[in-house]
């Protein structure tokens, strides 16, 4: 691959983006709010991958793009509340104008004091992040330094990372499952009746039957491969998820619920996290720090440096398991109002 | 002077917090409860005793029990003043316990496991009070006094009681934690320490300004001395039993009070300082003794008995400040020898006034006409306690009040003088009164006076044992002296 | 082979002007969703073989572009039946030549 | 291989918490003694460090063993237990601990057959709490205030009801606050390019007056004051916790609010320097106004309420002001003061929030005048009820007396009397408050319905609530008496050198 | 001004973080809270990899050491890695947060059948 020299194309792209959000907010319709703000999320992919944040934009395109419109879709439609309501409060809104606009100004004062854009000495690019790129080869043979960095150098944050999206599942979960026993006496409920069940075509879920297999063997080789190419377990987790939330949303829940049982799916969310921990554990126990994956040498094939490679591909396994879960769960949730009976 | 490291003080304070404990856990055999009362109080006294003869040759028990603030700690230190204070209160809670037992258990009052329990807290936190070594200890001690006797006012928990509880909190605890708290922490801050030193903690050249603003937070911070215009809680509290006025006026609060502003004067001010600066001892005695005049003179419209003897507390109290505010020798001794004095007096009144109540249910003074031929003994104490307070031989005020006149005379402030005698003059006018129109006077109410009987013995005990208190104290007031004449002797480097 | 690599793009964005076009000109939802459906697909994937041409060197990365131009051929038009359908339940009404 | 305790810190809880989730589904009743466990284990961790610091100082951590490489500063991330934390990471999982051990009875009845996961977002609550106290990494703390926000919002939409919007505005906030944390983080990364605090700390000086930080520093500030409910942004959290159940009350009020605090003082002495902000005496006067204007106003709208939860969340607001304002004095007294608070005051405000559980538990409601005769339905709650309060309002020999003594101290000895003044004030509404329970709850009852008399029986909270309550309202005093000697050991040594003379 | 166009990416960002910030704040409908609550956090991830962006740089991943034929590498020529890495857990937090969020919206909608935040007030005054 070239280096990607769009600078000018990339000004004419901040607009676009600008003018998407404008939108996304101003639209009455939350319906096209929603849609809107996926498009806006696009337009924020090809912004990243032109600064060279692959990963990101990767990460960006398969969440942002993908999966939260997913999320903001799936709440309306059992709501049922598409269009917004009167507008009013108009003095209350200018004075958060106003107030907001200050702010913007207080943060324009500091632009003249920073580094010069894309300047390859500028103290974020010249103090800690050279040492990734110049040692993750000898370090853990990881060509991807995002990837080598992410699991390795920085690996707690992403363990924690996990462990958000771990919490976020079983929130939602403890937010929104109510039991069909208690369903009456629980709380009074207005149940969005769907007005259109997509599941009656035949040529929607031909379709999806086909490329779901696709895009899981697509998943997986972003898991596997993500030490070498862009991706890596969250990406590769969402994108599984987002295979099987295909299927409930093309056939319906109770199809992807005949698979993955309600435990089985909580059970997976929490095991991912689990796999992580305890592989850092592991480390402990070998007499090193904790997520020192270069002590389990004696358990992994190779030496250290390969121990580590060895180390966080099982740390992004377990990152793709606990990504992948809760995305459905999520979707599940949210689509069927935590019923888990029908929705989307 | 030399100084004792003991628990003793320690062990003095902590055998009524036990006995406290205990009380709480006897309550269902009220006798079993009540003795352990006086076995506390009999340990106490001897204890007391065992220190005194070491402290009137000059020396100091002190006693640090832990740092609660860099070089300021909960500290003990047993000086004359402070043991001379303890003995009053705890020989006084042996006859105002007697009292109460007569005077609770005939009405089959309630809670009477409560009454005793705080009672006995407030005993210890008043012992507390005498023997703190520094600043910060007194307050904790003074703030937990206020606590504890907050359920023996509201006692009775009817309306009065809850509205009478409620003004002594916010007087107590509100100028003490708005005047008393900040000024200490200024001094503090100025100084670093708030041990009561001899001759004061603040370095020479302190504004004087600055320690005006300080004096006058002091002495308006501890509200307990009632000097005016924070006296109002006083005659609030009257809501209490007899029993409890009595321990509030004659020993605990009050003359925490006074005690807490003579530690001030002397340990954290310096009695030279005072004499050096006339502003600041002005200061202390204007104020002292518009109240001494002013209460004096409300005392005399009061009607109702227990409102009346609260005013003249007020009044008295302001004789210890204004004597200590004189910044003489002579001064700080009659003030030291005063609080005694005083303390027997008012609380043989406040007991025959209880004992009055109790008797026949008068309240009011037009109420007890002609109740002397009925009560012989009683109105005699009470007669004896009046002496006491106008300060006449034979009678231990008399003692007190001549060394405070002596005071004022060699003092800066001449005129206090005539303060002294105007104001004693105003309590013969307030008091005698009453003892004439009880022996006198034709009776308002007959009927009443013919129901009436005799209260029972456990009342009237304690009020012998009292009113003989004050002629004693005026035969052997030389013992008393030698306790205050220490003190004043460590504190007056004059 | 890169001649025929622009040529492809170029004509594929010929294909993208008209799908534009049609995307806003034409009447009702239907034709309109035609337009989409049918002139978007064929034209990303004669831009995408364009791409294939010009990487020709590396035969992984024409794989994947490959599998990409797969993706889009059942994808793009499952999309647009599914609009469709959801259209014609929500009630919209094809358009005559004869109406308005 | 170096000290292992810093991370067994963070670990107990998460894998508590991991595990509970498992055990949820398997043996719901295994959830809570993994979870104590996990506690209990982290508690123990930070107990130990307590005295290793105080021997020997501070003790770093390497994550994955990445640490200083020369040229780049600390690759890795670092967590660190100082002076300045480690008292606060005790406090934490102490209190943690008794709350764990006091909800059992409280989600039992509130929570019937919805607590398949309560357990494990108490525990993530902690573990966040905890790593952000912990950290030493300005991002990474940023993705354990995520953590620990999270999982709060679950905890109060436990409550149900109202909780849900309560829930969804401290989600806004608090994201505002996360968010504007983060573009501070950005503007401090931009200038010094690390994110290790110490090496920031070290970098920082050498830039001098840079715009970039400023605006940094204050971004940062503005998000920890969102978190904590400083008095701009005091508006939800009075729903919050009023409305979230009271097990969830329990934990958050007390600890939540103190870490958010931590994380300013922690920018204030450590990242940038104290003296940084005797450089900018105009936004300190502001904030010092700020603080007193919070103390103020919160004390008086804790007077104007009926409902007992609501109080005690205004009480924690206006208790923020003192420690913030001690803060921001930047002296000597008022740093200390304001570190003595944090951690006293987590512990007050549990006590406070476990007294009133127990009477929510008994009593079913919580306001003012259903309180008629408590003292004598439930008199060992009523008199830790009464310490807490005295606490609050700052009667020795409690805890709270020597840190508000700080607190005046530092103010006179900056001269800034308004501060004085509210928090003078602030006490007197305490104890105004304190007097009005006692009256409403002790005196207001029929005349003969005293002592003995069965129109008003006995009838406590259950043991496993009440040994907590006792417990930590003797900790009060016995934290009030140790005072001292926290403050020479650890404390003054947490004080920038700049200022200990 | 030329300083501005020198840095044209920070003012896009600062005006997209005030939008969303605006939006959360003033909004009153739920869903378009936490729409503006996502973009006010994609600004952020904008402003982080614009600081860490490097003229003409490759994508941080070392093609010629990926078959082992290693060569040490030229830092300037490749993008900054660290700033990714943060970015990647901050859209993950965002997602995650933005979850939560809706379902306590539809919570609440179930409740009050609105997403307007003065309609379910005055419900929960009555």
């Amino acid at each position: 691959m070239s280096a990607l020299p769009i600078w000018q194309f990339d000004v004419l792209l901040l607009m676009l983006v600008l003018l998407f959000a404008v939108v996304a907010l101003s639209i009455r319709n939350l319906m096209g709010a929603a849609v809107v703000f996926g498009a806006y999320s696009f337009m924020m992919c090809l912004i990243w991958a032109g600064m060279g944040a692959v990963d990101v934009a990767f990460t960006e395109a398969a969440v942002g793009a993908g999966v939260s419109t997913v999320f903001v879709v799936s709440t309306l439609y059992n709501t049922g509340a598409t269009v917004q309501r009167r507008p009013g409060g108009l003095a209350f809104k200018l004075f958060i104008g106003v107030v907001v606009t200050l702010a913007g100004m207080f943060l324009l004062t500091a632009l003249p004091d920073f580094p010069k854009w894309g300047d390859p000495n500028s103290p974020v690019n010249a103090t800690v992040a050279p040492y990734y790129i110049l040692n993750t080869i000898s370090d853990s043979h990881v060509p991807n330094v995002v990837t080598s960095v992410l699991a390795d150098y920085r690996g707690f944050d992403t363990l924690l990372e996990t462990t958000v999206v771990f919490i976020a599942c079983i929130a939602i979960y403890s937010i929104l499952r109510v039991d069909k026993a208690k369903l009456e006496t629980d709380e009074p409920v207005v149940v969005a009746a769907p007005r259109y069940d997509p599941s009656d075509s035949l040529i929607v879920r031909q379709a999806s039957r086909f490329m779901v297999p696709f895009m899981q063997l697509f998943a997986l080789y972003v898991i596997a491969h993500g030490h070498y190419s862009p991706g890596g377990g969250f990406q590769g987790g969402v994108i599984l998820g987002a295979s099987l939330i295909l299927l409930a949303i093309s056939f319906d829940l109770k199809f992807l619920l005949r698979q993955w049982s309600e435990k089985t799916l909580m059970l997976l969310v929490a095991a991912g996290v689990l796999l992580y921990a305890a592989v850092g554990l592991a480390c402990v126990f070998m007499g090193g720090d904790y997520l020192d994956y270069g002590y389990l040498d004696s358990v992994l094939p190779g030496e250290r440096d390969m121990a580590r490679s060895h180390g966080i591909l099982l740390v992004e396994i377990g990152v793709g398991i606990t990504v992948m879960f809760s995305m459905i769960a999520i979707h599940i949730n949210l689509a069927s109002n935590g019923r888990f009976d029908r929705g989307l | 002077m030399d100084t004792i490291h003991s628990f003793t003080p320690v062990w003095i304070i902590l055998t009524s917090a036990v006995a406290a404990l205990l009380i709480a856990l006897l309550g269902r055999w009220p006798n079993l409860r009540e003795s352990c009362i006086f076995v506390a109080a009999a340990i106490k006294l001897g204890l007391l005793l065992s220190l005194a003869p070491a402290v009137l040759d000059g020396k100091l028990y002190e006693f640090e029990v832990m740092e609660l603030l860099p070089n300021v700690g909960l500290a003990f230190k047993v000086d004359a003043l402070g043991l001379l204070f303890a003995l009053v209160s705890v020989s006084l809670w042996i006859p105002t316990t007697i009292f109460s037992i007569g005077f609770l258990r005939p009405l089959k009052r309630h809670a009477q496991t409560r009454f005793f329990f705080f009672f006995t807290i407030a005993i210890s936190s008043a012992v507390g009070v005498a023997f703190s070594a520094n600043l910060l200890t007194l307050f904790i001690f003074y703030e937990a006094l206020s606590l504890s006797t907050y359920p023996l006012v509201t006692h009775h928990q009817d309306d009065d009681a809850i509205k009478g509880g409620r003004k002594y909190l916010t007087y107590l605890l509100g100028t003490s934690i708005a005047f008393a708290l900040p000024a200490m922490i200024i001094v503090y801050q100025q100084t670093g320490n708030l041990d009561f030193a001899n001759g004061g903690v603040f370095a020479s050249g302190t504004s004087t300004a600055l320690l005006a603003v300080l004096l006058v937070m002091f002495l308006f911070g501890f509200a307990k001395a009632g000097l005016m215009p924070f006296h109002a809680w006083l005659p609030g509290a009257m809501v209490a039993p007899a029993p409890v006025s009595a321990l509030l006026h004659a020993v605990a609060v009050v003359k925490v009070g006074v005690f807490s502003i003579i530690r001030v004067l002397t340990g954290i001010f310096g009695v030279d300082l005072l004499a050096n600066t006339p502003s600041l001892s002005t200061i202390v005695c204007v104020l002292a003794g518009i109240t001494l005049i002013v209460a004096s003179l409300i005392a005399l419209t009061q009607d109702n008995l227990k409102s009346r003897l609260a005013y003249s507390t007020i009044g008295q109290l302001s004789y210890i400040i204004l004597g200590v505010g004189l910044a003489t020798k002579i001064g700080v001794a009659g003030a030291a020898l005063h609080i005694p004095m005083h303390a027997f007096g008012k609380i043989t009144l406040f007991l025959c006034a209880g004992a009055i109540y109790q008797a026949c249910g008068a309240k009011r003074i037009s109420e007890i006409h002609g109740l002397g031929r009925k009560f012989p003994l009683t109105m005699t104490a009470f007669f004896i306690g009046s002496l006491c307070v106008i300060g006449l031989p034979p009678t231990g005020g008399f003692v007190s009040k001549w060394y405070l006149l002596n005071g004022s005379l060699d003092s800066a402030q001449q005129w206090a003088f005539a303060v002294f005698l105007t104001s004693s003059l105003l309590n013969a006018a307030y008091f005698l009164p009453i003892v004439y129109k009880a022996f006198f006077a034709a009776p308002t109410d007959a009927a009443r006076l013919d129901k009436a009987k005799e209260p029972p013995l456990l009342t009237i005990v304690p009020l012998f044992i009292t009113s003989a208190g004050c002629v004693l104290l005026f035969f052997f007031s030389d013992k008393l002296f030698q306790f205050a004449n220490t003190f004043a002797e460590m504190y007056t480097a004059q | 082979m890169d001649i025929l690599g622009y040529i492809l793009i170029c004509t594929g964005l010929v294909f993208f002007l008209g799908t534009t076009i049609g995307l806003l000109r034409f009447p009702d939802f239907y034709t309109r969703m035609h337009a989409a459906g049918k002139g978007d697909t064929l034209s990303t994937v004669m831009i995408l073989l364009g791409c294939i041409c010009l990487v020709s060197m590396s035969w992984l990365l024409a794989l994947k572009i490959l599998l990409i131009i797969n993706f889009i051929f059942i994808g793009s038009p499952t999309a647009t039946h599914a609009m469709m359908d959801a259209g014609n339940k929500a009630g919209a009404t094809p358009w005559r030549k004869d109406s308005k | 291989m170096r000290e292992q305790l810093p991370i067994v810190i963070i670990l107990g809880p998460l894998l508590g918490a991991v595990l509970a989730a498992f055990t949820g589904w398997f043996r719901p009743k295994l959830s809570h003694p993994l979870v104590v466990v996990g506690l209990a284990i982290s508690f123990a961790a930070a107990l130990k460090l307590v005295f290793i610091v105080a021997a020997v100082g501070a003790q770093e951590y390497w994550l994955g063993g990445w640490g200083t490489k020369p040229g780049h500063g600390v690759v890795g991330i670092q967590i660190t237990v100082d002076h300045l934390n480690t008292l606060l990471l005790a406090a934490v999982s102490g209190i943690a601990l008794l709350t764990a051990l006091y909800t059992k009875r409280l989600v039992d009845t509130e929570l019937a057959g919805r607590q398949r996961y309560f357990y494990a977002l108490f525990s993530l609550l902690v573990t966040g709490l905890l790593g952000i106290t912990i950290t030493g990494d300005i991002f990474n703390l940023y993705v354990f205030m995520e953590i620990a926000a999270l999982s709060s919002y679950a905890l109060i939409a436990y409550g149900r009801g109202r909780a849900y919007m309560a829930a969804f505005n401290y989600l806004i906030m608090g994201t505002m606050g996360a968010c504007l944390y983060l573009l501070g983080v950005g503007f401090v990364f931009a200038k010094t390019g690390t994110l290790n605090i110490d090496d920031v700390s070290a970098i920082v000086p050498a830039l001098g007056q840079s715009q970039a930080l400023f605006v940094g520093f204050v971004l940062i500030l503005l998000g920890a004051w969102a978190k904590m409910a400083f008095f701009p942004f005091h508006g939800w959290l009075p729903n919050a916790y009023a409305h979230a159940p009271t097990a969830s009350a329990a934990l958050l009020a007390p600890l939540a609010t103190k870490v958010a605090v931590y994380t300013m003082l922690r920018v204030m002495v450590t990242v940038y320097s104290i003296d940084y902000i005797n450089h900018s005496p105009g936004i300190q006067s502001a904030v010092l106004y700020l603080s007193s204007i919070a103390i103020v106003v919160a004390s008086f709208f804790s007077l104007t309420q009926t409902n007992l939860k609501k109080l005690a969340s205004y009480i924690v607001l206006s208790e923020i002001g003192y420690m913030v304002g001690g803060a921001w004095l930047a002296n000597k007294p008022g740093l200390t003061g304001a570190m003595v608070h944090v951690v006293a005051d987590a512990a007050m405000t549990s006590a406070l929030f476990m007294a009133i559980g127990c009477i929510v538990y008994r009593l079913g409601q919580a306001q003012l005048d259903d309180l008629k005769g408590v003292f004598f339905k439930m008199p060992v709650t009523m008199a830790a009820f009464v310490v807490t309060m005295a606490a609050l309002i700052g009667v020795p020999p409690t805890c709270g007396f020597f840190s508000k003594w700080y607190l005046i101290q530092g103010a006179a000895q900056a001269g800034v009397w308004h501060f004085v003044v509210a928090l003078l004030l602030s006490s007197l509404v305490k104890a105004i408050i304190l007097f009005r329970i006692i009256e409403i709850g002790y005196n207001r009852v029929p005349h003969p319905a005293i002592e003995g008399n069965p129109a008003i029986p006995r009838n406590e909270a259950p043991l496993s609530m009440l040994i907590p309550t006792v417990a930590m309202a003797l900790g009060l005093i016995a934290l009030g008496l140790g005072t001292s000697t926290l403050v020479n050991t650890i404390i003054t040594k947490a004080l920038p050198a700049a200022l200990t003379p | 001004m030329e300083n501005l166009m020198a840095n044209f990416n920070y003012v896009i960002v600062v005006v997209l973080m005030m939008i969303g910030l605006w939006s959360m704040l003033a909004q009153k409908n739920l869903i378009k809270k936490c729409i503006g609550m996502a973009i006010f956090q994609t600004g952020i991830i904008l402003f982080f990899i614009s600081i860490g962006a490097k003229d003409n740089a490759l994508v941080p991943i070392l093609a010629e050491a990926a078959n082992h034929t290693y060569a040490v590498p030229d830092v300037a020529k490749i993008a900054n890695p660290l700033t990714q890495i943060l970015m990647l857990t901050a859209i993950v937090v965002g997602v995650a947060t933005l979850g939560v969020g809706l379902a306590l919206a539809q919570k609440i909608y179930q409740q009050h059948s609105s997403f307007d935040e003065d309609e379910i007030l005055e419900n929960q005054r009555k």
